[in-house]
């Protein structure tokens, strides 16, 4: 009856320095997108979709916003007090600093997942993080597991390898031949050949017994390595068998505000924005109670997505609005994300701008950014008229 | 034995049969209303705004929507500290079994669950209304007075008056006379089935009544005259805020109309006094290119390409490109094709309205379309 | 449309008569057992223990208590992903007030509930027996056999197969007859009251009679025999583990007293079929300088003063000094005085036992005292 | 109607090393106690009993044990969405370190402390911690703070002085005067003057409005105080008032394996028992799902409590016996507590022993402490006849 039961490892410990102003007070897990999410509601999704019960995560700070957005966990079922439950580890970096120095002794980190491993009596474990967004179906990837008999499956999506840039936080995989899945190293984007159209990049999400994990867990943790899931068994793909598993769905890298802002905007094109947030279960966040948007008489908007409880007399287009924002008569924004509570005064303008939350946009304001250089506004920011044109 | 002071109890049995297709199988307190609520979210929030944490919910008449809805009233902060709402069957017992008969019966034939709680006073209210009320006030009122009884009361316009139960007062507002729906009203005080009541003396009737003449069924045109036959303090309590009744189509939409209206006196996006509800998971609201929404109320999940005027559009609404939709209620999950055209109407939950349906009412002659149902398409044959 | 493999429904309705004072304001599946659990605990951990999540409770007799006990399932671990426990009474609609007539009945009464969840299999279950049981197991068979049908049976005495529904089966399991109660039985295999239907096809049934003749209101008396009528595939199932039905005081009370064996079949302390209840907070147990206590279940919040001897005490009992309960079953809340003298007897919830007093039964005669019943100690005039 | 809100500070930051090896894995707040309870199950409870939804906790180190105890709150009603819920912060030691050297800033501890309090939107903060063990009643401090109009007021027990010792941890209150509750000085033991019979001692336990909160702490942090509950205001008793509540029900001090022996030993006096554990509302613990304690035909109790899930065949007498332990025939146990899981040997003796949950003592084997000189048994060891001769 407890067939097939997984546990998740969450490593929330992603590098989010080219998010700035966005992630000075929250981690990338915790940053909202899409008008009402926040990064983390989506591995919850699979998790909760996968009927995953039991989750530990680990972050670097001390976690207070990502804590805030998910409490006791009992919006994605993580609640359960038979079986599962979720296992907040914080303040990991100060931990690992000091412990990485310590020889002959596993480090906390993964003492800390392997015996949260073990405690949660799982058969398998999934490794997932927030900043490769994604919504994935993990019993079809654990089906594919099993099926290929694999030690660790590893999840990735083939890009179009024009497309793609070189950037220092992706790596991407290479198979062992051309008809095959077993993955025989993972390198960096000029490593790839060339001549192929397809680039499969690695999404940092592995699958596999809970018994080979405490092993790779335990080799890990007694060379001192960086805790990075692939880290787990990049050394030993000769050994081992890690089988790629191909994702098809919405795929985007959350790691600079370029691409945040992508990935916002790319939620207008109705294919992506049903690909991301209405396939298969839905998206689960925390629900708030609140009264439904009200647009007035003088409202326009068009190709514009909203959260509830906003108040829109102005004009919105191509952007993306969160929750309890007003929009005052006779404002304008385009190729623009508001967040939580900003207050938009009338007869200002807003362009390639995102506001962060409670920012206040005074009459008359014009703020500009373009589509390459995004402008930033810090949470709570005033924005009066005069340095509105300074900008 | 552990006491409270107030337990309240939300009478939600009523079939509202005027509102036709829409209570067929939900009772009226579960019927959707102002995009995201339903009717019963407004006697359960003012419990919980009034302080007010331990809710019993007598239902009767379909009840398993509203049972969900409810659920141990966590939605409305109601599941902590020893509080909680409890939904109230009719039951068999070994005396038989037994349907409410009527406010004071399903009270007295639920007086084991009151007892448990032990409580000074029963709030009593009904299901079906919206309105927002400190009931605290009114129990600072009913104490003042050392009542045994305070009615809630509105006053209504005087031509009205013969269409509610009218209380006629003293200058102190002690009720001194109770008449149900007369013809030449004394007074504008209409009830509002906003009762509190002093448990022991009311279970005192209850119980004297049941070894008796059995006749307590209705509070209105029961029990207030018994009390007021025996003299007991009987006072009028005056709501002057907005409060509806909303027990007829044309009523329900009147009501969703003034709700939607961002000046109204409810003001629902007054965060001192929050309606709150069940919040279902939905992706956000997408209005697109060829989309035009003014004066309108959009709930999450919904899907936008057509024009929307003057209406209310509840969770994951989809309108097709060159759709119009006016001065209508469209409840959760419908799916509207293109080129439809809606106009004075009511569209019940998870309703189809294919492309090119022309669903016109009128604003004394609502159109209504049933849960489930669907308008227009092609026929099994064309298929 | 969401899918579920089987949907259990938990039979909880019956007043369980013969269980006297202990059923007159409680319905029989909520009767406590065992120290710490109710009967329904068994049924509902078989359904958790063999992965089924989503579970409905019909009720009808006296629901409250039982309402309370379930919840919303969180005790069993059933509120998660898509699972949970739901209460099912009977309600009014707009064809009128309708109870509960008889098992099918039930069932067909509550199909739009089943319909929601679309199962492909919906358990049937009994509320009201002990016994620890993997339906998955069940279920396996019934998926070989392609039965439209599978029926829990399990041999008893050959001498008492005429108190029970007795299935003959041929070699293959095939049950070819179905006898209520035979005088001359033909074989031992009795009805556990566990079935497993396949919905569409039950569901036809179901609904076919309704517009017929609404004949088929129980599964054993009219459904089975309706299936067998036409040549359905049903098969038995044997089951040949620990079983009881607590149907009368002695049963239940000979339950209790094999339930406390530490050899027995049951094996409460095996956590790999763990029996999960409702557990409220409670100090420990407290065995005073001058209590003597062997042979005996104890459970939180009691403190104990005197001899216990092969008996088993629920939370929250107290025992004065002197005292001697000796084969006795003692429910939650009991306070006995000092020098009370307690043999074969069943003490309800909360009941109050005064010093001195004297309650002896014999095996096949045991003593009830009732809820809230209070024995011996002064009189009104006394005091 | 939000009238009185009360939101709760828990500095669970307290000196465990005299507590060791009870507490090498655990906090003082995650101490199992009595049976069935953590020492964090006290406070807990009197925040539900004054239906307090809402609270923050300080603990020095990662507070795994605790989480695994306490999870979402909900047994407290602490997993409250509207309005309540539980905030963890964790590792407070080492960020502490870090930050104490830095000038000009409030450290994140206070910091931390005054976010969570105006967050909680509460009109007054009430602060404890768990080494003082009590039951407390919330409200009625509340009212008496308000009676007396108060910036603050602390609780206090009137200990008979000839019974007190000198301890570095306990501090003593000075009134203003005989007939005065005005507290004007804490001071050690040997302050207090030697011909009073009465030694208020300081329970740690304070409640002022969140207003004056955020004032003290501000100051606080800003001096770079270290965070403990009478720092806030020791140094400023002569600016504001500072009123002392007598608290006359169990207390005790749990700062030492002595006291923590005590402490438990207590409750088998029934006058403690009921003081502690069933006044008003029954102290509230995680339940367990488990089967009734089982007492065999040969078992011989005196004396002694249990938790449920025990099996019981031996001799039990002044002891206290956790969940799940099974004690065999011709076992004895004597003055000791057992925490769960733990198993007796037939034939073996405990006599002033503690044994550590999941200790298993083999057949025959004979433990013997005294009563000043308690031995105690680490967690999951395995005692075998030979060592328990050589012991």
């Amino acid at each position: 009856m407890m067939k097939n039961k997984i546990s998740a490892i969450l490593n929330l410990k992603e590098d989010d320095s080219k998010l700035l102003p966005l992630t000075e007070k929250r981690s990338i897990s915790s940053l909202p997108f899409g008008c009402r999410y926040r990064l983390i509601d989506f591995p919850f999704t699979s998790l909760h979709s996968a009927a995953i019960d039991s989750a530990a995560f680990f972050i670097a700070g001390n976690g207070r916003s990502l804590h805030d957005h998910i409490r006791s966990g009992a919006s994605w079922g993580l609640d359960s007090s038979i079986g599962g439950g979720l296992f907040p580890h914080t303040e990991t970096a100060i931990r690992e600093a000091v412990e990485m120095s310590k020889a002959d002794q596993i480090n906390s980190f993964y003492h800390d997942q392997i015996h949260y491993v073990i405690r949660s009596k799982s058969e398998y474990v999934v490794m997932m993080g927030t900043k490769m967004l994604c919504n994935i179906d993990i019993n079809a990837l654990l089906r594919y597991h099993q099926e290929k008999k694999a030690d660790v499956t590893v999840v990735y999506k083939n890009m179009v390898q024009s497309s793609c840039n070189a950037s220092e936080d992706e790596t991407y995989l290479l198979f062992e031949g051309q008809a095959t899945d077993r993955i025989t190293n993972l390198v960096s984007f000029d490593k790839l050949e060339a001549d192929k159209d397809k680039a499969p990049v690695n999404m940092d999400i592995a699958i596999m017994t809970s018994k080979k994990f405490v092993e790779l867990a335990t080799q890990a943790g007694k060379s001192k390595l960086r805790s990075e899931t692939m880290l787990l068994f990049k050394d030993h793909l000769d050994e081992i068998t890690v089988i790629g598993y191909e994702y098809t769905g919405y795929l985007k890298n959350i790691n600079s505000i370029q691409s945040y802002f992508e990935a916002n905007m790319d939620m207008l094109n109705e294919k992506n924005y049903n690909a991301l947030l209405t396939r298969g279960n839905s998206i689960i966040t925390k629900v708030k109670n609140g009264a439904p948007t009200f647009y007035s008489k003088d409202a326009k908007v068009k190709n514009a997505q909203f959260a509830s409880d906003c108040l829109v007399e102005g004009e919105v287009e191509n952007s993306l609005i969160f929750r309890k924002v007003t929009i005052a008569k006779d404002a304008k924004i385009n190729h623009s994300i508001v967040m939580q509570g900003s207050q938009i005064g009338s007869g200002s303008s807003l362009e390639y701008v995102i506001l962060d939350k409670g920012v206040k946009i005074g009459e008359g304001v014009h703020l500009k950014g373009t589509a390459d250089n995004v402008k930033v506004i810090k949470k709570n920011t005033v924005v009066e008229p005069e340095r509105g044109v300074k900008a | 034995m552990r006491k409270i002071e107030t337990l309240a109890m939300i009478l939600a049995g009523g079939q509202g049969s005027r509102l036709g297709k829409l209570t067929k199988e939900i009772a009226k307190p579960a019927v959707p209303f102002g995009g995201k609520y339903r009717i019963i979210d407004f006697a359960l929030s003012n419990c919980v705004n009034s302080g007010i944490k331990n809710v019993g919910v007598v239902t009767q008449y379909q009840p398993r929507e509203l049972n969900k809805h409810v659920g141990n009233g966590e939605a409305w902060g109601l599941n902590v500290h020893n509080g909680g709402a409890t939904i109230l069957q009719p039951y068999a017992s070994v005396d038989g079994e037994k349907w409410f008969k009527g406010t004071a019966n399903a009270i007295y034939q639920n007086s084991s669950f009151i007892d448990q709680h032990n409580p000074d006073y029963v709030l009593v209210l009904s299901g079906d209304h919206i309105y927002k009320m400190d009931y605290q006030k009114m129990l600072d009122f009913h104490k003042l007075k050392k009542a045994a009884l305070t009615v809630g009361v509105i006053p209504v316009p005087i031509e009205e008056a013969p269409r509610f139960g009218i209380m006629n007062t003293d200058q102190t507002d002690r009720i001194i006379e109770f008449e149900e729906k007369p013809e030449k009203p004394k007074s504008n005080l209409a009830s509002m089935g906003v009762y509190i009541f002093d448990w022991a003396l009311l279970k005192k009737y209850l119980d004297e009544d049941q070894s008796k003449r059995r006749e307590l069924e209705d509070f209105g045109k029961d029990v207030i005259p018994a009390y007021l036959g025996n003299g007991e303090n009987i006072f009028a309590y005056a709501f002057t805020d907005y409060w509806k009744d909303v027990g007829t189509i044309e009523s329900l939409w009147e009501a969703n109309m003034e709700f939607l209206d961002p000046t109204h006196a409810l003001n629902i996006r007054n965060s001192d006094w929050r309606i709150y509800s069940q919040n279902p998971s939905a992706s956000p609201q997408f209005l697109t290119e060829t989309s035009n929404v003014t004066d309108a109320m959009i709930v999450d999940g919904c899907y936008i390409a057509g024009d929307i005027t003057h209406s209310i559009l509840s969770h994951h609404v989809k309108v097709g490109k060159g759709s119009i939709v006016e001065n209508s209620i469209v409840m959760s999950g419908v799916t509207i094709g293109e080129n439809v055209t809606i106009k004075y109407a009511i569209i019940g939950d998870n309703a189809k309205i294919h492309d090119g349906a022309y669903l016109v009412g009128k604003e004394k002659e609502i159109m209504v379309v049933g849960y489930n149902e669907e308008i227009g398409g092609l026929t099994d044959d064309e298929k």
